[in-house]
């Protein structure tokens, strides 16, 4: 059997998205193979949530991928697109959440942060105002009088997707020129709300967010901001900072009361369900293991709340599709 | 029937049309006076085999790209195909799921819909299949005879089929324009697209490197795609901070190789020295990672350095000239070698010391050579990859500090492509446009490179 | 300079066999013989060039002021510039005219400033009779001369570090008639200031240019003596032959 | 004799001969330095390589007695080698099961750090072997990768004292895991295997050689032995020399660009891989095999065409035999390079996830070394060794490759 | 074989200068002259081995059975069957004894089966006056021969495809006087079954071996006549001047 240059078929499951989402998958992927030896192992490839959804988007087809990872809804905007390149009936499955948290090393400094704070420490230019703190006390006197080092995702990971569309642009709107400038002038919004200051401040440390943690832990002044999933694997080095009050917990995630939770999605095609062997399993391994207790916990995935659970459990056994019109 | 059944029985026909062909330039032999016919029985055989064997793989090559529409349309001509989905992409899956059990590809079907097909594409394919083989058979038979009529003693059988061997080793060698030709092109089309929406002056001379991904496509921020950090970062690891590892080294290993060393011990390092160059750059890559890059940050950390990076530009830059030690030290051992003896002998002659005749003699006379060796080693070590994607960050700083963080420009393309972005964002085209600078730079380099060691090894010769 | 006994291998070929000779200082010396019989090998360890080939072994003595050259503890560097080299076909170095002379009073120390070089340099070019030729382009490369220019330039490098000995091995084959012939004239020259050791092909040349003849055969030393006896009066059948021309 | 002044027997001139002869020494010395540099950092990374991949083909393991007689689980033998048998054993509580008696036997909290696909290490054996089910039988099975790196002596105190704790009883070890060589990628480091990676390996570099090695051959003869001179040749020359030095990651953007524009659906599979991967070492091939062809003599040829051989008998009779030894160094040389070479393959979808071994040049796959680089790239300790132990394997690899190439080209270095 | 008025150039340079020569068939031709005066350049002429050099170029008709061998749709390799050439250094097949001998026979096609060409391969051996020395060891590689025994086996090669004419250039100039000698000697043998033609520096050796001689001189074929007539009594100052040594 061959996959073909014919262009019709394809006898393996392909899956793009986000990186957040990406060893997740990686691990339902290695248990769906195990336990259904009889069929191909499915291609997971991390393009990035907005890279996936371009791909998934593009159409039907054996030369388009069957799922998408993404660590954010899906927008109007790209269902809209789906739709118009015929990829109309999807199925949404929330299969968890996911916290982008703020974290320094154990016995290191240690803030309450907010958005805002964030937002005025770390912009390029905060509010289209030039860049002049220095320490956090510059940007909060209430804060500690130590220079502002943050390390963070690069530009290209999800994480700072994640970091950009949670904190900075929350940090941002607080201010009414900005939201308002939302409105007027989406771009320019977008610069001044986040793009993040380039002057040795925020570091930019590459994909791997485990060097984040490396250096954090031999630099008490510094901050680090990664996947929750790398906080708990960590937990004995590092702690997480407060913000808005709450700490980065499992428990205050999954409830969205940390504003670095975000929810994690996998989007299928249906018309590819009985096309592609095993798409439907591969869904269903999904399912079984993103309990609270289950295997996706264990690497770092936090479980969404029961009912929200119950709900995508049922969109993802009984293929309810998508409507367009819940989507922003 | 597959092509690869058709392709079998156009070989078994072009064998009978071999040995049949060698039989009868055999009896020419035998009947001929002095028992010489132009070429050998062996050059008959072949030209008939080839004239039943080309035809027949042409007819193969053309029929396996018609053969499945027409099974396929007349499959859909049958009954049970009427109840099929009318959405190309399942019924396609179907239609091939129902083929691969009619041709035993597959045990059974998935789909219960494909069942019903398997039967009229049984039928198909054995019809088509005949059509195939009959028609196979038709040209091999006439390819065959023609060839096998113009058999005569004096007919020039191997110059023709020496000829198509010709053909076939011309056409090895412009594999290699193709290959050129296509790097060109599937670098030229994505840069163009990308100077459509960021001008190439921001591109090569902006300071600023932070392509947004995420940000809208069709309106890109230009200050945000300033490639020279990209550059210097590229220079700085590749052709300062190696070089400055591996020229002296890589020379001085060359020199002591080619002067100095005994021949026992020559033996042995040489092929170290080769097993150096033959260790992945994944590997190396991983080692810096792991072992220098920690271990440069201890070192400036007790020198007093306060914070520095732990994905210094020094860490990548040092592995990278250790990897190029034995490339420099190679192409400089050539150059060295390729000296001629009677300078050495001269300047010995004059009572120099070894030292002397290599320092003032033979490297000037091998510096083109060498330099030459050099402008390679630098397109080799801007050009790698591997290294610096583990061992230096995606942090565009425009610095000369060593212990900072840099970025290269194949770091950014393997980022660029590799991550977030979509196919017609110009984040993803700058890979291009700077896989595209990249390859002019080399380029550029190694030609420069090869004139200089072309001219100077004619100047000996 | 003497050799005595002095047998050469070549790993286990022995190439030269038991030579013994005593060059004088105030004559021309010519080697001759035929092609292989080791003439070459021969005069290379006469300034020990044959350390250069890793194969190479000398059995025997050769001394120059009455010491063995290659006892342990011998200075090769001091020898060699006290016997200098010229070689078959003209070396050269690719640097400029004036490099190439000063390159040995430079390595070995032997002037003191700028001018004392620029003396070395006109002195050593105008022994070699090459001074007028090159005067004005001394900055010139040395690979840019003519192959007998070249070749007198090489005598003149060897000049410039005063040795006591020079040796040449086939200095004119690489030459045409015209440019041989200056060749000669300047060894007739330096003849007396400095003792020179030739080899030669060529039987005309070594009657020419020397007054003592050696001749080797089959790694021997078969006669040595006044050139004008070797070629007249020689004392053995096989030079007789080979100066008549019965082989080689 | 006129006068004379022997400038080389005055005493500056020794004096000076000292000095010379020290820098001599310390030149030399550089010179030694350098390449003891070069040995010695051979020697550092192979010694790092090696001491910490070691402990990468072993894995800590909890031992599980399980009593089959008590499980009650009834599979029957004649459906085990059927696809679906590890679903029928799941179905009966094979995971419970395992759960169970490792509480019972190790207590619940070493039981939960029992990896979470263990049980299906069991079912494997269970499957090869239905008999066990009758029986009472004792598996090692992986523990979590935070119990493993508590045995190691890293990790946080809780696991720390637990491996301890589960050591003084006998019940957790690092052991000999040969499943490594045998197992594909996975999320955990404690279930990869690199056979998957080596299998890609190897099914690339047979598609990369079927095409770099004809057709480096036949262009390097073209061009030695037939190839007019003319611009043409020229240009041909031009490009084959500067591919050999054109960056493999533009390869990368070449089989991106063109391979995957033309077959969307071969992203991740060999077949592409080898294809890009080909190009690269085609000139490689070319120039090595131009050299060797070079260093036949003249001679050879004149004499075979003396006789009355025609040329393209020449070439396939006498100088291509001779050759070949040459061209094969070139072509194991070339080969090895394509094996260690990752970056074109990141551009080309080879860095995918895939859990199972690739069934074929179509299927999806990875190669050794982006199995290192991915691996690299995990965040858990475990992989540490892990990754190692696959640069091991891959260095194997290659030693016996150049190795060959050495040995190749030492017996066969010919002077005519 | 008939030469008329043929020149050949390299480039634009004239090596051959409107040669015309008739070689007999019956005797040992025999081409002295110069170095470099293109002896070495119309040999190869004579059987088209200059169209390897890519810069040659001829003009003028060479003849074999009164058809020029330079018309277009001439077969090459078919000429070279006929007219054989046996090289100034030895240059065996680096494969065995056998195959060299075999192969010129095999690619043509002379032998039906494996007894035939064992003859053919005896045959050529034995009038190369090899076979005694060889026969046991006719699986031994042909370079593993001396330098005397590979040159007769080069002939035999040339033997075994039963040419017309054997073309030598310079056969002996690697060998030793033994080895020279047993070529010569073959060569007085083959004499009349072939026609040769052989190059030769050496005037003793083409008057020991040939019954003509030709005599060129920079690129022109100054005299041709008897050998005896060449060497006694030539008619050119020029042939005078160089059998008397005074040039060359
Ligand atoms: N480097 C070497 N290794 C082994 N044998 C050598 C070497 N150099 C010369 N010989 C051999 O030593 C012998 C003497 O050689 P040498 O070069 O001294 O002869 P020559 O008299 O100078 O001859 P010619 O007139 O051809 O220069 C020859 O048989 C030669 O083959
Ligand atoms: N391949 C070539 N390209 C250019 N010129 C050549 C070539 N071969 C020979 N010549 C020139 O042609 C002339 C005749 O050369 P040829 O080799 O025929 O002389 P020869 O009589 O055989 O000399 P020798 O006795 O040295 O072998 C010489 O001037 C030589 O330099
Ligand atoms: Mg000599
Ligand atoms: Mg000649």
């Amino acid at each position: 059997a061959c996959g073909g240059a014919d262009g019709g078929s394809r006898d393996s499951i392909r899956a793009v998205g986000s990186s957040t989402v990406f060893p997740f998958a990686k691990a339902v992927s290695e248990s769906f193979v195990r336990t259904h030896p009889d069929f191909r192992s499915p291609i997971i490839e991390a393009t990035g949530t907005g890279g996936g959804m371009k791909l998934f988007c593009a159409g039907l087809g054996a030369s388009t991928p069957d799922m998408t990872h993404a660590s954010r809804r899906m927008k109007a905007s790209e269902f809209a697109g789906c739709q118009a390149n015929g990829v109309t009936d999807i199925i949404e499955v929330q299969v968890g959440l996911d916290g982008i948290a703020f974290a320094s090393a154990k016995n290191g400094i240690t803030m309450n942060l907010t958005p805002k704070i964030v937002y005025e420490a770390l912009a390029a230019s905060p509010y289209g105002k030039p860049q002049t703190a220095k320490t956090w006390s510059d940007v909060d006197p209430t804060l500690p009088d130590l220079p502002i080092l943050v390390y963070g995702p690069p530009s290209t990971s999800g994480t700072r997707d994640a970091l950009k569309e949670l904190v900075l642009e929350a940090g941002c709107e607080t201010d009414p020129n900005m939201e308002a400038l939302k409105e007027t002038d989406k771009d320019r919004f977008g610069q001044l709300c986040t793009e993040v200051r380039s002057d040795g401040a925020y570091v930019d440390q590459g994909e791997q967010d485990n060097l984040i943690v490396q250096k954090i832990e031999s630099n008490p002044n510094a901050v680090g901001i990664f996947g929750y999933s790398y906080l708990e694997e960590n937990s004995n080095k590092v702690q997480g900072l407060h913000m808005n009050g709450v700490a980065p917990t499992y428990e205050n995630i999954s409830s969205f009361e940390y504003p670095g939770a975000r929810p994690l999605y996998v989007y299928v095609k249906k018309a590819h369900l009985d096309a592609i062997p095993g798409l439907k399993q591969y869904l269903a391994e999904w399912t079984k293991m993103w309990a609270k207790d289950g295997d996706l916990a264990k690497i770092g995935l936090v479980a969404s709340p029961d009912d929200v659970m119950a709900a995508n459990q049922k969109a993802a056994t009984e293929f309810t599709t998508l409507d367009g019109a819940q989507l922003k | 029937m597959s092509p690869a059944i058709l392709l079998l029985l156009a070989l078994g026909l072009g064998l009978a049309g071999w040995l049949a062909a060698r039989a009868r330039a055999w009896t020419f032999r035998r009947s001929s006076a002095d028992g010489r016919i132009a070429s050998l029985p062996n050059y008959h055989a072949w030209y008939v085999a080839l004239w039943v064997v080309l035809p027949v793989l042409a007819f193969v090559a053309l029929w396996s790209a018609i053969a499945p529409g027409l099974v396929s349309q007349s499959v859909l001509a049958s009954p049970a195909a009427a109840e099929l989905p009318s959405f190309g992409f399942q019924r396609q899956t179907i239609l091939n799921e129902a083929r691969a059990v009619a041709t035993g590809a597959a045990p059974g079907v998935f789909n219960p819909q494909a069942a019903g097909l398997v039967e009229p594409f049984r039928d198909a394919l054995s019809h088509y299949n005949l059509i195939g083989v009959v028609v196979t058979l038709l040209i091999a038979f006439l390819g065959g005879v023609w060839a096998f009529l113009r058999l005569k003693p004096d007919f020039a059988a191997r110059s023709k089929v020496e000829r198509i061997v010709m053909a076939i080793l011309l056409g090895a060698s412009l594999v290699a324009i193709l290959t050129t030709l296509g790097i060109l092109a599937s670098l030229i089309f994505e840069t163009i697209r990308f100077f459509g929406m960021v001008s190439p002056i921001d591109f090569l001379f902006g300071t600023h490197w932070g392509p947004d991904p995420m940000a809208n496509a069709a309106n890109p921020d230009s200050s945000r795609y300033g490639a020279v950090p990209l550059f210097w970062g590229t220079l700085f690891i590749g052709a300062i901070i190696a070089m400055i590892v591996a020229i002296p080294l890589g020379l001085m290993s060359a020199i002591y190789l080619t002067q100095y060393a005994d021949p026992a011990l020559r033996k042995w390092i040489k092929p170290a020295l080769e097993i150096l160059a033959g260790v992945p750059t994944v590997v190396y890559g991983y080692f810096a990672a792991l072992t220098i890059a920690p271990a440069i940050r201890n070192i400036a950390i007790s020198l007093g350095a306060t914070n520095p990076s732990s994905e210094s530009a020094l860490a990548a830059g040092l592995v990278m000239g250790v990897m190029i030690i034995p490339f420099v030290s190679s192409m400089a051992d050539d150059s060295i070698a390729a000296v001629p003896q009677s300078m050495r002998d001269g300047s010995l002659a004059m009572g120099a010391t070894t030292n002397e005749t290599i320092r003032r003699v033979l490297v000037p006379a091998a510096l083109p050579g060498i330099v030459a060796g050099i402008m390679l080693a630098v397109s080799r070590a801007i050009g790698e990859t591997m290294i610096v994607v583990m061992a230096a960050s995606t942090a565009a700083n425009l610095t000369a500090n060593p212990l900072e963080s840099m970025t290269t420009v194949t770091v950014q393309i393997v980022a660029m492509l590799t991550g977030e972005g979509s196919f017609d964002h110009p984040a993803t085209l700058s890979a291009f446009a700077l896989g595209f600078v990249l390859f002019m730079v080399t380029l550029g380099l190694n030609f420069i490179a090869l004139r200089v060691v072309k001219r100077y090894r004619e100047a000996y010769d | 300079m003497s050799a005595k006994a002095v047998s050469v291998f070549y790993g286990d070929k022995k190439a030269i066999d038991e030579v013994s000779i005593d060059i004088p200082t105030q004559y021309v010396t010519a080697f001759i013989g035929p092609s292989g019989c080791g003439k070459s090998t021969f005069l290379r360890t006469l300034n020990r060039m044959n350390d250069t080939i890793p194969s190479a072994r000398v059995e025997g003595e050769i001394e120059l002021d009455g010491r063995d050259i290659y006892r342990s503890g011998m200075d090769v560097v001091q020898l060699r510039a006290r016997v200098g080299m010229v070689f078959q076909k003209p070396n050269p170095f690719p640097k400029s005219i004036y490099e190439n002379i000063a390159y040995g009073p430079k390595i070995h120390g032997l002037a003191e400033g700028k001018d004392e070089l620029d003396a070395i340099v006109e002195k050593s070019l105008r022994r070699a009779g090459l001074w007028e030729e090159v005067k004005d382009r001394l900055q010139d490369s040395g690979t840019a001369l003519s192959g007998g220019q070249q070749q007198r330039l090489c005598i003149a490098r060897a000049i410039a570090v005063d040795p006591e000995v020079i040796l040449m091995d086939e200095p004119c084959s690489a030459l045409d008639p015209i440019a041989t012939a200056k060749i000669e004239e300047l060894i007739a020259e330096l003849n007396g200031r400095y003792a020179i050791v030739i080899v030669t092909h060529s039987m005309q040349q070594a009657a020419r240019v020397s007054q003592r003849t050696a001749f080797f055969h089959l790694g021997k030393m078969v006669e040595y003596g006044r050139t004008s006896d070797i070629f007249t009066n020689p004392h053995e059948q096989r030079t007789q032959d080979y100066i008549t021309g019965r082989y080689g | 004799m006129t006068e004379r002044l022997d400038p080389t027997r005055q005493a500056a001139f020794e004096a000076r001969l000292k000095k010379r002869y020290a820098a001599e020494r310390r030149f030399k010395a550089f010179g030694l330095g350098a390449i003891l540099f070069s040995v010695a950092v051979l020697l550092f990374l192979l010694g790092t390589m090696t001491l910490n991949g070691i402990g990468g083909f072993q894995r800590v393991e909890l031992e599980v007695p399980i009593d089959f007689t008590q499980a009650g689980i009834a599979a029957d033998p004649a459906t085990m080698d059927q696809p679906g048998a590890i679903q029928t054993l799941e179905a009966q509580g094979l995971r419970d099961v395992v759960q169970y008696f490792a509480q019972e036997n190790l207590g619940e909290e070493a039981a939960s750090q029992l990896g979470g696909q263990a049980w299906r290490d069991v079912a494997d054996e269970i499957i090869g072997n239905p008999s066990v089910l009758q029986t009472q039988a004792s598996f090692w099975l992986p523990a979590s990768a935070s119990l493993a790196s508590g045995y190691q002596g890293e990790g946080s105190p809780e696991m720390r004292a637990l491996a301890a704790q589960l050591s003084e009883r006998g019940q957790i070890a690092k052991r000999f895991d040969a499943g490594f060589l045998t197992r594909s990628d996975a999320t955990n480091p404690q279930q990869v295997g690199i056979w998957g990676a080596l299998k890609g390996s190897i099914l690339t570099m047979l598609i990369t050689l079927a095409l770099a090695f004809p057709i480096g051959v036949l262009a390097a003869l073209y061009l030695e032995e037939y190839a007019p001179k003319n611009r043409w040749t020229d240009v041909i020359e031009l490009s084959i020399n500067n591919l050999a030095a054109v960056p493999s990651i533009i390869f990368g953007l070449l089989g991106l660009a063109v391979f995957l524009t033309l077959f969307p659906n071969l992203r991740s599979a060999p077949i592409i891989g080898g294809m890009t991967l080909a190009l690269m070492t085609m000139p490689v091939i070319v120039i090595a095999g131009r050299n060797a062809i070079k260093a036949v003599p003249p001679s050879i040829r004149d004499g075979a065409l003396a006789v009355g051989a025609s040329p393209v008998q020449v070439v396939f009779h006498h100088v291509l035999p001779l050759a070949l030894p040459g061209i094969l160094t070139g072509t194991i040389i070339g080969m090895a390079r394509a094996l260690g070479e990752t970056a074109p393959l990141l551009m080309i979808g080879m860095r995918a996830f895939v859990a199972t071994p690739p069934d074929g040049f179509t299927s999806p796959a990875t190669v050794l070394p982006m199995q290192i680089f991915l691996w690299s790239d995990e965040i858990d300790r475990g992989f540490v060794e892990r990754t190692s132990a696959a640069i091991i394997v891959l260095l194997l690899f290659l030693l016996v490759m150049n190795g060959l190439a050495i040995y190749l080209r030492n017996k066969f270095e010919k002077t005519w």
